[in-house]
């Protein structure tokens, strides 16, 4: 962990065509303040990576529909209509991933693996132009890792060293993205003084930055 | 008379066993849970990441379903993150799946995510829970607006290639089998041959019955 | 979770020539009072999986020094002379996985995915009549996934319901083998009413059976 | 008069730095802990899965470090299992890992689990942690009684190919380059000639201190 930082000093960390992942499932655990921070600035062109395209006016949803996402990898768009709309007119490219082929792909980049083999999208048109392999007899698709330049990462209990557990079903991807990118900042929904060592997800030499809280900044 | 999503719900709540964990998909699917005989101890499985899903919350919650809606967690649950979750689902431990699908096949593969050109909401996690859940049950009604629902091969895009178990709709409950869809049971509004019309694919029909746990 | 049982309710479960992977590292967090109970019974031919070959007197070392195990998959047997006598002699057959590719087969057995692909390994002897993939430029060792008939899970805080924490280092692969194999027996260190659900790591659906307390027997 | 090991471990501690998260393997390389500059914040990793170890506990323990002797956790650190404490290792998440061997060479390979036919302790973590740590540092005696272990080539079956950043014995400090080896620092008891005569490997000589750290 190098520090906790306002938001500024977030907001010099962005730059057009960048690669973000964004943590959060329909909104939920979603590092709100830190999409309001992006959406100050004018960066553009982003690549986002997250579960789904979360709502209009929630999640990841707002840079969709501010027009911010060239690209746009997630596993399901159908409650963010403009993300629809974006994707007929032309104007936003969406990469459909299983759920659960996502969080591995996620989670290979930050494990250091070179992809896994899925019998997820076997015969189907997820399948398309990927490497079948068989194993045992039977055929699995070969998924490669998925990272980015930059992790936002919602939905967690912080403490001072920047250690994160996280809330509820809020967890989700945040643990997952954590690890996969070149800096992963998170935006706590609380913070405490030291998290217990057994409750910890993900601990702080993961973490590069923590968003102060509104009053620390 | 109970609508068509209620008898189907009320119908696979019958199938769902003491013990078994399950994952409940969005819409119809959802509704399972009501009709589930309090004396049996299923545990329900949310692809966002808890074991134990309990009733819808009131209000703003940090605990979700996998629909986005508040709801709450019941005593001895757990939560994970999104890669422990799949790891359930893909990994074989959750006993049943239940979910909505646009097109089921003979062979038991079905197609729910995609109409191309025109409707793309995505797969979400569709496809690991069929390939992973050890049973797959579809809940949906058996046409749309009349035109059949159930077919000889699916024509959109699939969301597996031969992973569904059962079929379940306001008609009727089917059967998949290495040899095709059997009929095994009939809603007493229905007879066999109203059901059959209603279905493009072929049906065996030498076992029927009424369906299970209609109230005549 | 099918219930708590007894030893000899445990003992009934196992039959010669089965593949049982023990949890510990160096005997910490090992299920200490399961292998006893497997000790007491005659079985013997076991393919046994387990992070290390433990010691003579402590951990899944004991099953060795006895002669019960045929073929050992671990990552490390320098702690145990006797491991390595046998292999020498030709009584036990040792294959030696790196640590964290003997993780992750496991986990990929109880993930559903049909291998991983992993740097680790690569121009070693650990590679040789294994399938070697290029992923971005990159070579990989596809690693197949590991699964066992029994899972013996030790170092556990276990719950009335059968879900599972862990006490401190104790965690090490056990949490992994519980979702590996067909059956997953704990033998926990302590048990408590309810745990919390952010601390549970084993959650009770992936248990099959706990073992009783000493005075619950 | 220091010992070997001492001197080796002192010169290391010297290598990390602040903030640095760093995996120590059995032997010396425990050591190196003893020496680090307090002043310094430097976050140890376990392979069996602990970030935060800290020093040694006396009596029986519900946690050990990797050599399976009863350990601390400091505060702020944090416990997981073995899958995540090799996604930490092999994904690049730690910064330094420092680790015997028996043979390094001219290439940044390294042997170090096992001499055929005489003793095969087996890897344990070494393989994933020389792969995936972003800097190598091995720690040994320069000679196993006066027969060199620095080779040109590794004879002893390889731990890693090419993953040697650094060689740290109590003669001296080695660089690994794409070039080669590199010496860069002798301890004072040597003279650069002795260092070279007990290295098989050729080892560039042009830009050689004496070892920082070592009170003469």
């Amino acid at each position: 962990m190098k520090g906790f930082i306002d938001k500024s000093r977030f907001q010099s960390m962005l730059h057009d065509g960048m690669t973000v992942m964004i943590g959060g499932f329909l909104a939920n655990g979603s590092p709100e303040r830190l999409i309001t921070a992006v959406l100050e600035t004018p960066v553009k062109d982003l690549t986002v990576i997250c579960n789904d395209g979360g709502f209009e006016d929630r999640g990841a949803g707002r840079l969709i529909v501010a027009g911010r996402v060239k690209k746009l990898i997630a596993s399901h768009i159908g409650t963010n209509p403009t993300a629809g709309r974006l994707m007929q007119e032309g104007k936003m490219e969406i990469v459909l991933v299983p759920q659960g082929t996502l969080a591995e792909r996620i989670r290979a980049r930050g494990a250091g693996l070179g992809g896994i083999l899925t019998p997820t999208g076997m015969n189907t048109i997820v399948a398309e132009g990927k490497t079948v392999l068989p194993v045992n007899g039977k055929d699995y698709l070969l998924e490669e890792p998925l990272g980015a330049d930059l992790a936002l990462i919602g939905g967690a209990i912080a403490d001072r060293y920047g250690n994160l557990a996280y809330r509820g079903t809020m967890r989700n991807f945040n643990p997952l993205i954590a690890m996969a990118s070149s800096i992963a900042v998170a935006d706590p929904v609380e913070t405490v003084a030291v998290l217990d060592p057994e409750r910890i997800v993900t601990p702080y030499p993961l973490v590069d930055y923590v968003l102060k809280e509104e009053n620390g900044q | 008379m109970m609508d068509e999503k209620a008898i189907i719900a009320q119908r696979i709540a019958l199938e769902l066993q003491d013990g078994d964990l399950v994952n409940l998909g969005i819409g119809i699917p959802t509704i399972v849970a009501d009709y589930l005989d309090p004396a049996k101890h299923v545990v329900f499985q949310s692809e966002n990441g808890i074991i134990g899903l309990g009733p819808l919350a009131e209000g703003p919650s940090d605990l979700v379903n996998a629909g986005g809606v508040g709801a709450t967690i019941v005593e001895g649950g757990a939560f994970f993150d999104s890669a422990m979750s799949f790891s359930i689902i893909r990994g074989g431990h959750v006993d049943v799946t239940v979910l909505g699908a646009l097109e089921v096949d003979s062979e038991g593969s079905l197609a729910s995510w995609i109409i191309p050109g025109k409707k793309v909401p995505g797969m979400g996690g569709a496809m690991d829970l069929v390939v992973g859940a050890k049973k797959v049950i579809v809940a949906m009604t058996h046409t749309n607006k009349g035109i059949p629902k159930i077919l000889s091969r699916c024509r959109l895009p699939l969301t597996a290639y031969r992973e569904v178990n059962l079929i379940v709709t306001e008609m009727a409950v089917i059967e998949v089998h290495p040899d095709g869809l059997h009929l095994t049971e009939v809603h007493p509004d229905y007879t066999v041959e109203q059901v059959v019309q209603a279905t493009e694919a072929p049906l065996h029909v030498d076992r029927v019955v009424p369906m299970k746990g209609v109230a005549c």
